[in-house]
Order: structure tokens, then C-alpha cells, then sequence
């Protein structure tokens, strides 16, 4: 099973172990923790740099996804980057409900026989599943909720492949 | 047969529904003309010709305003993802 | 501690955890592990195509290093790495002593806000460390121990860095 | 003051030892020409000058043939390495 929808949390430890073993051809695996922050520090600043506000704190966020569709679109994105690198495992956790900053949220980790090719398809895998998988943050701020806006950064990071960037 | 229509985030609370279901009018072929045909039921349903990069999918996949929609089809209209 | 060099395993799982622990600001952790490989299918099947030999299966490998300097060189890679992006934090792991295939052998991982800088800070130090610090590999084979020869690929990978690319 | 000389790897296993201290002789200021002096005493220490592709670091930190040698300095020579 290379993708799960959860509301559970994952232990990356055990996931990573379990992409090499039992097998000794595994040379490489690349993984990726992502987590929900609250105090956007990064976002502020750079809010300030161009005189904007910074985004208000965030307390927790809820994460809403399309039944069905989400696992389709996960499998369809691991699809293609087996379909791209020669990979021996892949895994796919997405969280769903209330979070709260610092838990993890989504969890990618690919194994491979060389560096190279795990790190790209690891960060393959996060740059489509942010623009082609079917989930929606909505934020709890002090002000009240809000639904996190899609970047445009992140259509940049997944466009990049498409030029055949690798 | 009908068409099943689901919404989401922003555009599901906009609505005020989660699905819908409709018999296809005559004449709307793609997802395009369907969002147009229900925009123009006016009020809250105004929200599908205003947000910003709705986007559809039909079928569970991802799709254009031009791909077509045909009875029995599940039909998706919701804002840009932003999971991961 | 950022940096450790010890005959140890090593629990990649809670290195990630251990990153964001009681902070709030970090939203991508970047990780990879390297292990060792007995079979190297891809090197024997890359061989076959220039009709060289295989190489022979790997039973075991032991590491030898530069106590002292080895320790200054990871600590090195390391500050090069936080003077190019922002990072919250960074781990690096790498056992030295006699390993066999399916063993962990090296542990980079990169906290930061935003997931593009934690992976390329992730796999420069990866690629830095492959070329500037003290490690070398035995390899104990059917035919006997082989020292590993540096690949050329390595170079590369570790020079692309300095023409900016980022 | 003696300077510190360490050898590693396939070059510590062809020298059979893992170092060595000398008084630096008078002439060589640089790495390069205190490899071309150990080598020069022929028989094992030869690998000195046909390891391909030898490496070097003084006071731990690796630099090329050119880096500058004084007495006290630790200076190592070892193939290119390869850990991670």
C-alpha cells in the first residue's frame, strides 16, 4: 500500500525502515516531513519586505479532501514518477481533519538504488501533490477562519517538471 | 441519468451544499457550460462564475472547461488545491 | 549536536522528530538515508550494457575516517549549507566500523520553513559530503576486500552546486 | 618541531602503517614537495606518487599540492574519498 488518506498520525521512522526491508539492492531513500506552522515567520517577513501585513497566526487548520479522488490523484502522481525514475518504493501519507502547528501533516519517502533519483522523485512527488492532489486547508486565526490561498510558487515547483527538468 | 455534482472548500461553503444532482440540460456538453448554466441560477450560485481558478474534474480526474460531461458522470467543481 | 560520527544505528524517525520538537515555525523536514547496498543491480546492469563484468556481490564494507578532521569537515558542509538558506535545523549521522547490506550508513535531515529550501540544502550536504569528507569504504567481497573508487559522478554532483544552482 | 604525517585507506594498507613524524627537511615548504620527498625513498612509499588521484589536508583541512607545509603542522595524504 503506497498511499493512505489518514486522520492518524505516522511514524516516519518505521515508514522509511520499511521501504528497505528485507531487501539489501535499496541504496537511498529521500524523505519529506511536512508540518503546519503557525508563525509563518518566513511569510511575515517577506509581508514586511513589501509593506503587506503579516498573516495573522494560525491556532489550527482543517484539512478537507475529495473522497475517491485524493487516492486516484496520489496514485497517479506516484505512477508517474515511477514511470520517470527507477524506483524500488514509494510511500504517500496525507492527513485529513484539525491539526494544530507542529503536527505533521504530509509525509513522502521514495527508495531507490542512488541519491539522485530518490531526491528527485521525493521532491517530484511533493511539487504535484501540492497542485494535483484534491485537499483544501482551511485556518483557524485569531480573526476568524480562512481558506489557505493556493500559490504561485507551488504551480512554479510542479511546472518545472514538465520542462523536463532532471 | 443524472449528473452528480460535489463541491468543496470555499465553494462548498459558498453554496451551502456539498453535492447536487440534475438531469443535463440539452444542449450543455462540457464542464464549462454546466458551471455557466448553474452560475446563472444567480444568488449563491453566482459563486461558481466568481472564484478564482475554480477548477472541475469529472470522473475523478482532473479536467478542463472544455472536456465533456455526459449522463451518469461524476462532475467536481471546486478552488485551487492546497494540501501537502 | 548537529553532527555525529559513530559506529551506532540510528532512528531516522525520531532525528525528524527531534527537529521540530516544541517549535512551531518549522514546515518542511528533508531527509535522506543511505545504506548499503550488496547487489548493486543498477552498477551490474549498467556494466552489462558497456559489456564490462559485474562487480561482485557485497557481503560486508567497513568504514574508516579521519577522527578529528572528519567530524570538522561534516560541521563544515553544514554551516556552508545554513549560509545559503534559511534553515531551522540540520542532522547529520554517519557510522563508520564494518556494515553489512541493508544497513544504514549515512543521515541528512533539513528543517526549514518551506520544503524547496529544506530539499536542496538536504542533497547539497549529501553532495559535499560525499566529496569533502574523510570517509572510505572496504568492501568485503567473494574475491576479497576492495576499496571503493570514488566516482566521478560524485564530483559532479558536488560541483553543480558551485555554479549557483538554486 | 617534528610535523605529523597520517596516512589513510588503500594508501595506509600499501605504506603498512597508519603515520609517521619527521623534522621537515630544509626545501620543502609546500605539500606537494613533501610527497615528492617521501616518495623518493622508494620501495612502498612509492605508492605516494602513483595513488591516482591523491588527496591531502593540513591541519585537517584539505587543500591542494600548492598549501604550504611548517613545522608542527598535521599533514594526511589518502585516496579521494568515499563515504555518505
Amino acid at each position: 500500500m503506497s498511499v493512505s488518506v489518514q486522520e492518524a498520525d505516522f511514524d516516519a521512522g518505521a515508514e522509511i525502515a520499511a521501504l528497505s526491508a528485507g531487501r539489501d539492492d535499496v541504496g537511498a531513500v529521500a524523505s519529506f516531513t511536512g508540518l503546519v506552522r503557525a508563525d509563518k515567520q518566513a511569510d511575515a517577513a517577506a509581508a514586511a519586505r513589501v509593506g503587506a501585513d503579516a498573516p495573522p497566526a494560525v491556532q489550527a487548520m482543517t484539512l478537507e479532501h475529495y473522497p475517491g479522488m485524493t487516492e486516484k490523484a496520489l496514485e497517479a502522481i506516484v505512477d508517474e514518477a515511477r514511470g520517470r525514475w527507477d524506483l524500488y518504493g514509494v510511500r504517500v501519507i496525507h492527513r485529513v481533519g484539525r491539526l494544530v502547528p507542529g503536527d505533521r501533516i504530509v509525509f513522502v519517502a521514495v527508495a531507490s538504488a542512488h541519491r539522485g533519483e530518490a531526491f528527485a522523485a521525493c521532491e517530484f512527488i511533493m511539487d504535484y501533490l501540492k497542485t494535483r492532489a484534491p485537499f483544501w486547508k482551511k485556518e483557524e486565526t485569531p480573526q476568524g477562519g480562512r481558506w489557505v490561498d493556493a500559490r504561485e510558487s507551488d504551480d512554479h515547483a510542479a511546472g518545472r517538471w514538465d520542462a523536463g527538468r532532471d | 441519468m443524472n449528473i452528480k455534482i460535489l463541491f468543496f472548500a470555499g465553494l462548498r461553503e459558498a453554496l451551502g451544499t456539498g453535492s447536487a444532482s440534475l438531469e443535463l440540460p440539452a444542449g450543455i456538453a462540457t464542464v464549462g457550460a454546466l458551471r455557466d448554466h448553474l452560475a446563472a441560477r444567480g444568488e449563491a450560485w453566482t459563486a461558481l462564475a466568481t472564484t478564482k481558478n475554480l477548477r472541475s474534474a469529472v470522473n475523478q480526474q482532473m479536467v478542463g472547461a472544455e472536456a465533456a460531461v455526459k449522463p451518469g458522470d461524476e462532475v467536481a467543481f471546486f478552488p485551487p488545491v492546497t494540501g501537502g
